[in-house]
């Protein structure tokens, strides 16, 4: 099987569905012309590809971006938008939060916003807390959304190709750093529905939940604490809204126990909603108390101790688990 | 440029309907309980709806504002659905869901409307992209307010739709007032018009009581968009002449300058010219007159009698199929 | 004791703050010369007392309205900005929280930046979801803010205060409803701390955790219940970042019972941090699962009876109430 | 007007500075696991900030931007500060928190830097505001990218200053570029300073390097803001040397173009003029770089011996005081 990384999966998707449906164009700030070079990146080579009329970029207006992709969607093409880095959403966020997320409702069901809004995401390159802030919880907390967060790149490449295809907005975040780590992708054609969590490897003392890079911290924890004989499920949430109740809701019954793993700050950190459902549902099955492991309630600092000490890593995770085994 | 009669009757009749509809409107919403929300008035601004619509085709696109009423009755949406919506009725455009503030009527290429102010702006140029995309003929028209004008997503809109020479015509509905501000005491350009030079595309003035002159100057700028000339600002001057929501008492507004700009009245105006001209005659102008207001007693008997929601519906229309 | 609604004790405050600071200035759309005039509204008459240096009427920029008070605030003012309806937030957004909230980090503590941003928020006055959506679970996930949500206009009042006193930015959500509900509050100075839950209403049976208009229900519902038998404890929590776990915590240690009250909608909603700090806190007195009473994950509709549906209100609370007793 | 030597030994002591820094900073940050984060540096544009620094007086404020290494140098700051919190060190201006895209230097009333672009612009409206609240003399000077000029707050911004005549000067540093994007590519607008109408507010255009021509357009802006006279929009035309940061292999900018613009240096141009006017010996110039090249080495020495920061000060400085 091919190995990429995830930049090079979000670009098969992209390049996969663009010949499929000539509906679907791209637009932002450098992802015609970049001012990186490097195959790694995933809209890389798709201007060459599709040239400047499907490969928009655009002026440093994220307002306009993400306006572009409601009045495109709604005019009946697919656009597929970048916004940069995940601090800048808040600038795009009266588009997509009270716009692209309403107007459907709005019109009484009668007009559709099939777009899709990809933000790079996660900390760890140094760039510090205006460029570095997970906020897919904000995303998740306004309705007519949804939001995807893969942690692999053959999910990445999954899922993006039905976020393209869903009626529906949907926003893609990308964290940066797993660009970077190749694994395996399908070569044929295929689709990751939205709204099924994986299990990423089954156990049976304790659930950990978690999305995006988080599951490979995850797994390195799992297979840690294997060898001390603490038997780690691991879910794979793949989409915050819609949210997977079934397999989560199963795998804490059967454990009784959760962990829930994620960079944002813990503060209104999606963490939160996982435990309020859960705590809602499978009280009776609880052996022990929720953990949350997260980034603590601060900016991101630069300073590399610092912002190393900032993203949750598999010792704290460690940590948090024998706490309640 | 002359304008042919049946387009000035075209303007009088959609102008004509507005005020009927929002005369209604004005006595009903003090009715306690009747109309949920603000009730947001385009009284005596009609010429700029009627004139830019009359200079329309089918297949364009309008983006429109918390004003929008006029907007709408201009492009041909049908009155009962809208006032059905504006009670939150069942039977309205939008199923109760939008109210008077976000009337969408994608039956008349209106798909959404937006309350936030500058919010049309972006969409607008996105609906222009998708023209341009396709390589259609049609133009998208933003309607917004002087206001709104001031806010950072005009600047990016134009920008953007400058650049990429997009078919949309950013129509400021210049009244004098946002909120309580007048306008020299929202910004100190003389005219919004004057913010073309940044971008840069046209800025045309025209005076926003005149339809016919509406319709000329939208004309030419969707001629030119059309035809791949890019975008125009196009300013229309005109006053509001009842509050900024009928809850508003105005306070801040002079009465002489209300007195005159209801002078001033758009619908007067050309009435006026047509009688003159002898394209219109007196019984004419009473049975449309009577016309607008049957429409609109029947859009309110509509709207009345139809049911309300049901409570299982506030879940419906979120997501295309349900999650 | 004189009594108020809550506009009238935030003008109260605004004044009492302004008399008192001469670097205490407002600014915003309408806080000057409003579209209402109505002695019932937070800044009624603050123009006319202070003259127009002091009561800054804006553009429609709610960006520049945010900035504004970011740059004012590290100049030395103390600038109390508003934003007319909390779905605007999203336009001022990126000042308020990569600036407001994250500057003083970015300069390792040597700048400060003490503004109030109040922000108008509530449904119930069938304007629709682009006026109506309360977004407080946004403004308490992003560290360096403040979040306060009065629920009383004496709190109101003196919690305001206290804000504008207060060295960082926070963010003051009043809820409109309760402009026009009158209740007592004191005619002497004083300041009520940021930070500092209340227990409206002692109770052994179940802890009802509220904040802003919601506090006022469950206080309904309570007494409601109190005559079925049922001992409902009433914690409002004022502000919720600082989030007062010691009151928070102790009521659920004694009564084992928690249901967390919010109008926002519920995914994603601050109810799911209050359920996991519960949670991992006080696990092992709990007796019941939890329960979320919260809008559903739908934009507010403008038809009276999907508004009022949207809502939650006693029926609910109180259905929610007798499910875990 | 002429400007006196002082000020320009005053400019070309700042750019020397600012050169050897980023010169020094060009090649540390290709040694992996020195420096953290992007890298961006203004080589080539140095003119703009020491002209703008050398007119303005130690109470003016400056809001600057993701390129601000010269920006404040040219104000004053502390080399060593700044180099300590680029290596992300305890010592740094920043306790490491901000490295080198934040860098806030109070003590030089440059209170803060912000890399969202267009993020400076209503944050110097703010700290203006304040200024001429307090009936100050003080200006604010707010430095950012012909790219932030497409932003909404660029607009939002100007028309506040304007509308309230606020004591500051927005100066963009019209490089040519807005990350891989030339000028041409991101707006249609021939200048930058085209915009001014629009608010409206003097629009001026100045050779970015040119630094006394910098200099003498900021001290004429100064002296109108200062005076109550409000805002103007400067735009310096000058060119990105280098990639938008480090990593970029400026693939997208001609070669020949960079050549060109290295030969209009900022830095060899004010020199040759100065050698040429007799107010500089060759001497006196090779003491200015070799004094640069010490200070700047002094700083690196500084910032590799500094000790990292403890990981419990990550949760200091959030707020005032701890929650
Ligand atoms: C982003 C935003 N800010 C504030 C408001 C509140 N508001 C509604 S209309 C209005 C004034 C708009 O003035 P203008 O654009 O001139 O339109 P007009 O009402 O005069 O037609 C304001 C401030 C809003 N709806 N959206
Ligand atoms: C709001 C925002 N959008 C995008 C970026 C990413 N970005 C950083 S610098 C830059 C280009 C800015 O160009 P310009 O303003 O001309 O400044 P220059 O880099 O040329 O000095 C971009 C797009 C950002 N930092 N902030
Ligand atoms: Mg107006
Ligand atoms: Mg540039």
């Amino acid at each position: 099987m091919q190995q990429l990384g995830m930049g090079q999966a979000v670009q098969q998707a992209l390049r996969e569905e663009m010949l499929r449906d000539p509906n679907v164009f791209l637009a932002g700030e450098g992802v015609g012309v970049s001012i990186h070079f490097n195959p790694y990146l995933p809209t890389h080579g798709l201007l060459e590809e599709f040239g400047p009329e499907r490969v928009k970029d655009t002026p440093v207006s994220e307002q306009a971006i993400a306006g572009l992709a409601v009045g495109a969607s709604v005019a009946g093409l697919r656009p597929v938008v970048e916004i940069m880095f995940n601090p800048f959403f808040t600038l795009a966020s009266d588009m997509i939060v009270n716009h692209a997320a309403k107007l459907r409702y709005l019109s009484g069901g009668k007009s559709t916003f099939p777009l899709v809004v990809r933000i790079k995401t996660g900390a760890g390159f140094g760039a510090g807390c205006q460029h570095s802030h997970n906020l897919e919880a904000w995303v998740a907390h306004s309705p007519g959304l949804k939001v995807v967060m893969p942690s692999s790149p053959a999910d990445a490449k999954g899922l993006l190709k039905s976020a393209i295809r869903d009626e529906n907005p949907v926003v893609f975040l990308e964290d940066m750093t797993l660009y970077f780590m190749p694994g395996p992708v399908p070569q044929e054609e295929y689709l990751t529905p939205i709204g099924k969590a994986e299990v990423k490897r089954e156990g049976t003392h304790v659930t950990v939940v978690a999305w995006s890079k988080m599951v490979g911290v995850a797994l390195k924890a799992a297979s840690q604490l294997a060898e001390e004989g603490i038997d780690v499920e691991v879910v794979d949430l793949r989409s915050l809204v819609p949210l997977d109740k079934e397999t989560l809701l199963g795998s804490v019954r059967k454990t009784g126990r959760l962990v829930v793993l994620h960079e944002a700050t813990r503060t209104g950190g999606f963490a939160g909603e996982i435990c309020a459902v859960v705590m809602e549902e499978v009280f009776w099955n609880l052996k022990a108390p929720f953990r949350r492991v997260t980034g603590p309630d601060i900016p991101v600092p630069v300073s590399p101790p610092l912002e190393r000490f900032y993203i949750p890593d598999e010792e704290k995770l460690k940590a948090a688990i024998r706490e309640i085994i | 440029m002359k304008v042919p009669a049946e387009k000035k009757m075209e303007m009088l009749r959609s102008m004509l309907l507005t005020r009927a509809f929002e005369d209604a409107l004005q006595v009903l919403c003090q009715i306690q309980g009747k109309i949920p929300g603000m009730m947001i008035l385009c009284t005596g601004q009609e010429a700029v709806a009627s004139g830019v619509c009359a200079a329309l085709q089918n297949e364009d696109f309008i983006i429109s504002n918390h004003r929008s009423h006029g907007h709408l009755l201009a492009k041909g949406a049908d009155p009962k659905a809208l006032m059905a919506e504006i009670y939150g009725k069942r039977t309205g455009c939008n199923k109760g869901k939008s109210g008077t503030l976000h009337l969408a009527v994608p039956e008349v290429n209106a798909p959404c409307t937006t309350t936030v102010v500058g919010g049309g702006l972006p969409i607008s140029v996105g609906v222009a992209f998708a023209q341009k995309y396709r390589k259609e003929s049609a133009v998208t028209v933003c309607l917004f307010g002087d206001g709104a004008a001031d806010e950072g997503s005009f600047h990016e809109s134009l920008n953007l739709a400058s650049l990429w020479q997009l078919p949309v015509l950013f129509v400021c509905e210049n009244n004098l007032y946002a909120g309580a501000q007048r306008f020299e005491e929202h910004t100190r350009v003389k005219s919004i018009a004057d913010r073309a030079a940044g971008y840069p595309m046209p800025g045309v003035v025209v005076d926003g009581n005149d339809a016919p002159a509406v319709y000329t100057a939208t004309l030419r700028a969707r001629e030119t968009a059309a035809n791949g000339g890019g975008p125009t600002l196009l300013e229309c001057r005109t006053y509001r002449c009842r509050g900024h929501g009928e809850a508003d008492p105005q306070h801040y507004q002079p009465k002489e300058e209300i007195a005159l700009w209801k002078q001033r009245c758009p619908i007067l105006k050309l009435e006026k010219e047509m009688l003159q001209k002898g394209i219109l005659s007196a019984e004419e102008l009473e049975k449309l007159r009577e016309d607008s207001r049957k429409a609109v007693q029947e859009a309110v008997r509509f709207a009345e009698e139809s049911p309300w929601p049901d409570v299982a519906e506030a879940f419906q229309d979120v997501y295309v199929s349900d999650l």
